[in-house]
């Protein structure tokens, strides 16, 4: 049991699983130089330029050079550096990486883990801040993973590391500091949900930054004597349907919140199938508190209008008690 | 010797032996594509089929200098390719009918045509994508310390998307065992390549980028199979990348579906008689081959076709379940999509 | 009254949008042959090749070049070719179209159209077929429009083409031959859906191709006894929610039907949507029909197995009307 | 006259009042960046600022070639520009601040610098996304009739990324009025950009797709004063585009955050010799400019810059509302979202 911060817990496991596995290399913009959050800091020492390589801005070949890697019996850890920068790298993306294994019938796997530093990270601004989770989620082949702890970032960074599929992972930018204890040396699964809360009343499920406020709301509706259950989704695909479901069964109500546009947001899908499959369970309306449908704005003000936060997560589930 | 100038450059020095081969793979290849086309004419195969009559002194240059282990990436124009790569036709007629013993099990068909087990990674429906995805398989050879060289084949339209400049900068910059070859025919579609494309050309922008480039007469085979000889050895010695610029003609449609309404048809008689194929027939005739050995090269690849698509024809679908098959590790696509 | 087809009409509208507007005019790959779809036939000769354009094998820099030509006064119409081909352009068309206009404080506006043919059609394979529409809901800015019906095609890509926001103007590829009778001059409004058969029991909503088999499954199930309302809803960003929830307050039951992947799909959105407004409303629960989350395979009997159908359509309303 | 190499190259024929001009403009981006980064300091800029302290010749040298109708479109590093290209520095302030007032009104902050009132069409967050977003402003310009000129000016790690090929290109296909300068400050970030960009570097690569391309020290004002010159007025007439390499170095950190790790102390200050405002105000001092002239133009930059930021902590934030304004004519964010 050892406390780190959310970054360091990330270059540990990266750390771990290169000294494992001699096929693991991480390639992006400024690595050689720690990373442009530190999160590589100490590995070039160690690894050498090969195997914590530089990059071009190339975000385009740094995909689809770590799809061809990946084909030819390597294991690329992909920086891109923001989530946003990731759209100059689509195709090899979802066309590529994603659909290799499928097209060429079980030929190939595609195993690479796409590092997407994703959320607000104070004034940003609109090609800086963007949470596009949600997309990859509806693109069949991908896994999606939103750690939003040290010890998650651990062990699912490693479990990334170890899949054979192409994995979207995306670590949330304003959590590098966030220090917590990691008490496992081992991977944590992927499509596990993790409770941080037990409780009867209401489920809140989120993921990323947003569990932080989830847990603060939390915090303040047991203050007033509810009782609530708190879940961190982590993997967004596959995510943790039966356990959701178990506790929305026992609570009656459901709160998807996330920090990502809430119109065509993954909360919908949560929303959508717990309100189905839990048809006659539910005690109320599940609700989704996401960003409205604007861009992120630069002004600390403009920001904080369209942030999710513990208030406004408290205030809805008070709101869904009554009912 | 005859001078004419339709004939292979290097017709001086024959191996003959080598070049009855790629005569003989030429004829496959081209009768491949004649019964993709007939199976797209007799509405078996109803996706894009891009057939590479005329452009199959490409793909026997280049494959002819690969090893089984090298790696290949190739375009939506990928059967030649594929075959000369070593690829199984049956298996590929089967993929190209979408039935079960398809290289994919016709999941993929003839745009993503794919035999890992030669080394070809994959014909690409996404222009120049390949370009980068060789860039990488040549990167993964280069960190595991492996003789082993990538080469992707691409169209002259791919040299006006983004991959191809991230791509070649890349392989350079890391000093990688790749050969970049453009297939130089002159025409994106239904658009003449010059007409979108600024500059002197693709093998002027490689060298800009650092690649040492050359130009080669694509349906000149001969001259061809030294070039790529010389520029694999170099290659596979440690030198970095190198980039090829194949001149050729797309005998038929853009797909077989393109009635070619937007090249004179002048143009297209006189490239026939630049054929890869008649060309090497006539250097080999010149040399002393017999005739009838050159035409039981066309008989037998005909021949053998034939039975491959009459196979193909008679394959069964693939089960059903396949669908969900090879999409992932985790996850059930069977129940975690409903 | 004139009967056209689906790619006819889109052609009308152009045209009659580049009469009417000299800053308007189209760019992208084989135009000035027609297209690849035949949908520009003829404009060519009408307009010249500055006002048909064709481009090189860019399509980030037909994006670009686009969004460059709308903030200096052009109306650009951006031919995509086929929607998987768009993900070689997405920084231009998230970060760049949908923002600019927001992240300059409304200095500029962006009224591109960018035309993305969607859908499987026929053997097509993974990299040819892909339905992404969900994806634009996600990203503020854009305004999303995937017509069903000559007459749609027509009135609509003469508003998408007014519009003065990026407008990802998606046509099914398997519709170009759909025959049909276009009844107006005029703009039809974004933003608003189509009724196509009124009825009591259930709500059918769908858009695209789909829209075909829900309007099968509605002939079966009124031969069945059954009174079915089909909504096209046409628009999917800014979508018709007033018209969808009148609806599903008067039959108590929905069911949103595409062909997109289901997971993460926009029948998410609104099954989440309606789910929770009308909570006390449903008689049974929201029920979304889509592809499963596997890449679209080459084989027909493959492909067909990810189909969304009038049968499956038409089964799922039967068993929640039994609800 | 001094032969001194660090002197400007024309200073031979100098038009005083246009380099005065040019010394004063220097200086007062040089002041701009100075408040922005004590702004950052103050914890009054919370996002990355990317300073052009250094690099005041390349903005000085091509935005005093463009009228104001001309068309600009820059990079993260472009609040020099965007000052030359002739915007108000009291609004770029406040936006850099994130106050109402500001030129987006605290929406864009500094790394969307952009004010559409003097063809600044914006600073850009992704790196080369300015190029073929430059080419369709040309674009539009060429369709509309106009002699306008559509410049983007991006750092040399832009050169790697797709749009400087499919810009370029496309630029030149069309044979568009625009001009692409490259300022080239030797790194991209942390990282020398040498080690990651094979080949002869961006003219070379230019010229390989059809620009007339020259290099130029970007330090030396008057050189490349001319060279711009000449460059815009061969592209006003219709002579197609053209390409700038202008050689330079950024003289501090790549963000006010960045502790500067990765370049010699030696080199940094070796640098600061050929600063381009040092090096014009030799020039000028050589050709007889009074020193108390040139102090007061630095003087009077700075007391401008400390009242532009002076007026931008007093201003008020923007009205919450804004938030929500400005997304699109349809559909409402305020109620459509939730
Ligand atoms: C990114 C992308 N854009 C457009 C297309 C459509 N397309 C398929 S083949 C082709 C022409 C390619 O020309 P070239 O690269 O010269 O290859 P050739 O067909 O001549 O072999 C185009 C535009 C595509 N597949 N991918
Ligand atoms: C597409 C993209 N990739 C990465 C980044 C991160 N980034 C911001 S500035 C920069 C370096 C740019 O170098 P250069 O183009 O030389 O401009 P300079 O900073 O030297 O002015 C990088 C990598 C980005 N903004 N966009
Ligand atoms: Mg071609
Ligand atoms: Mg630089």
């Amino acid at each position: 049991m050892v406390t780190m911060t959310y970054g360091e817990a990330a270059k540990n496991a990266l750390h771990e699983e290169m000294q494992r596995d001699p096929t693991v290399w991480a390639l992006g913009e400024d690595l050689r130089r720690g990373g442009v959050f530190g999160q590589y800091k100490g590995l070039p020492e160690l690894y050498g330029p090969d195997r914590i390589s530089d990059a071009p801005i190339s975000e385009a070949a740094i995909m689809g050079v770590a799809v061809g890697a990946a084909l030819s019996g390597t294991r690329p850890v992909v920086e891109m550096r923001f989530a946003d920068f990731a759209l100059c790298a689509v195709d090899e993306l979802v066309n590529q990486a994603a659909k290799a294994r499928y097209m060429f019938g079980g030929q190939a796997k595609v195993p690479i883990v796409v590092r997407e530093p994703m959320g607000m990270w104070r004034s940003s601004a609109a090609q800086h801040s963007q949470s596009l989770e949600s997309w990859y989620t509806h693109i069949p082949g991908l896994v999606v993973v939103c750690p939003s702890s040290p010890v998650d970032n651990y062990g699912l960074l490693k479990s990334a590391i170890r899949c054979d599929d192409p994995v979207v992972y995306m670590e949330h930018k304003n959590l590098w500091a966030l220090e917590g204890e990691v008490d496992n040396n081992d991977p944590l699964p992927l499509g596990r949900c993790r409770f941080l809360r037990k409780g009867e009343d209401i489920t809140l499920v989120s993921w990323s930054a947003t569990v932080h406020e989830a847990m603060a709301a939390a915090e303040t509706l047991t203050g007033e004597g509810a009782s609530v259950e708190v879940i961190d989704l982590r993997t967004l695909w596959p995510w943790d349907k039966e356990r959701v479901f178990d506790s929305v069964k026992k609570t009656g109500r459901l709160i998807v919140a996330h920090e990502s546009v809430q119109a065509g947001g993954f909360g919908a899908e949560i929303a959508a199938t717990v309100s189905d499959v839990l048809f006659g369970d539910l005690k109320a309306p599940v609700k989704r508190l996401g960003a409205p449908r604007v861009p992120i704005a630069y002004a600390p003000p403009l920001e904080d209008t369209v942030r999710v936060t513990a208030v406004m997560i408290a205030e809805c589930a008070r709101a869904l008690m009554k009912e | 010797m005859t001078a004419d100038p339709r004939a292979p450059a290097a017709a001086r020095n024959l191996d003959l032996d080598r070049l009855l081969a790629h005569h003989k793979l030429m004829w496959r290849i081209r009768a491949f594509e004649e019964a993709a086309l007939r199976a797209n004419t007799e509405k078996l195969v109803l996706g894009a089929i891009h057939p590479s009559i005329g452009q199959e002194g490409i793909a026997v240059g280049v494959c002819s200098n690969l090893r089984t282990d090298d790696i290949l990436a190739s375009t939506h124009r990928g059967h030649g390719h594929t075959l000369a790569k070593g690829a199984n036709p049956t298996a590929m007629m089967r993929e190209l009918l979408g039935r079960e013993g398809g290289t994919s099990h016709g999941k993929g068909g003839s745009m993503h045509i794919a035999d890992f087990s030669v080394g070809m990674l994959g014909a690409n429906g996404v222009v120049a994508a390949n370009i980068h995805i060789t860039a990488g398989a040549a990167h993964a050879i280069k960190l595991r310390g492996e003789d082993r060289v990538a080469c992707s084949i691409f169209g002259d339209g791919a040299i006006n998307r983004g991959p191809f400049l991230e791509g070649l900068n890349w392989a350079k910059v890391f000093e990688l065992p790749a050969l970049f070859v453009c297939e130089d025919n002159g025409y994106a579609s239904t658009t003449r390549t010059a007409d979108m494309t600024a500059g002197k050309g693709p093998a002027a922008r490689a060298e800009a980028i650092g690649l040492p480039a050359m130009e080669v007469d694509g349906n000149d085979v001969v001259a061809l199979d030294e070039a790529v000889r010389d520029a694999v050895a170099a290659i596979r010695a440690g030198g970095g990348p190198r980039f090829i610029n194949a001149k050729t003609y797309r005998l038929t449609g853009h797909t077989a579906a393109d009635p070619d309404g937007y090249r004179a048809r002048d143009d297209v008689a006189a490239a026939w008689k630049r054929c890869p194929i008649t060309r090497l027939a006539q250097a080999l005739a010149d040399a002393g081959v017999r005739g009838d050995q050159l035409a039981a090269h066309e008989r037998d690849a005909i021949e053998e076709m034939d039975a491959v698509y009459d196979d193909a024809k008679a394959a069964p679908w693939p089960p059903l379940d396949r669908a969900f098959a090879d999409v992932q590790d985790i996850g059930d696509p069977r129940k975690d999509a409903y």
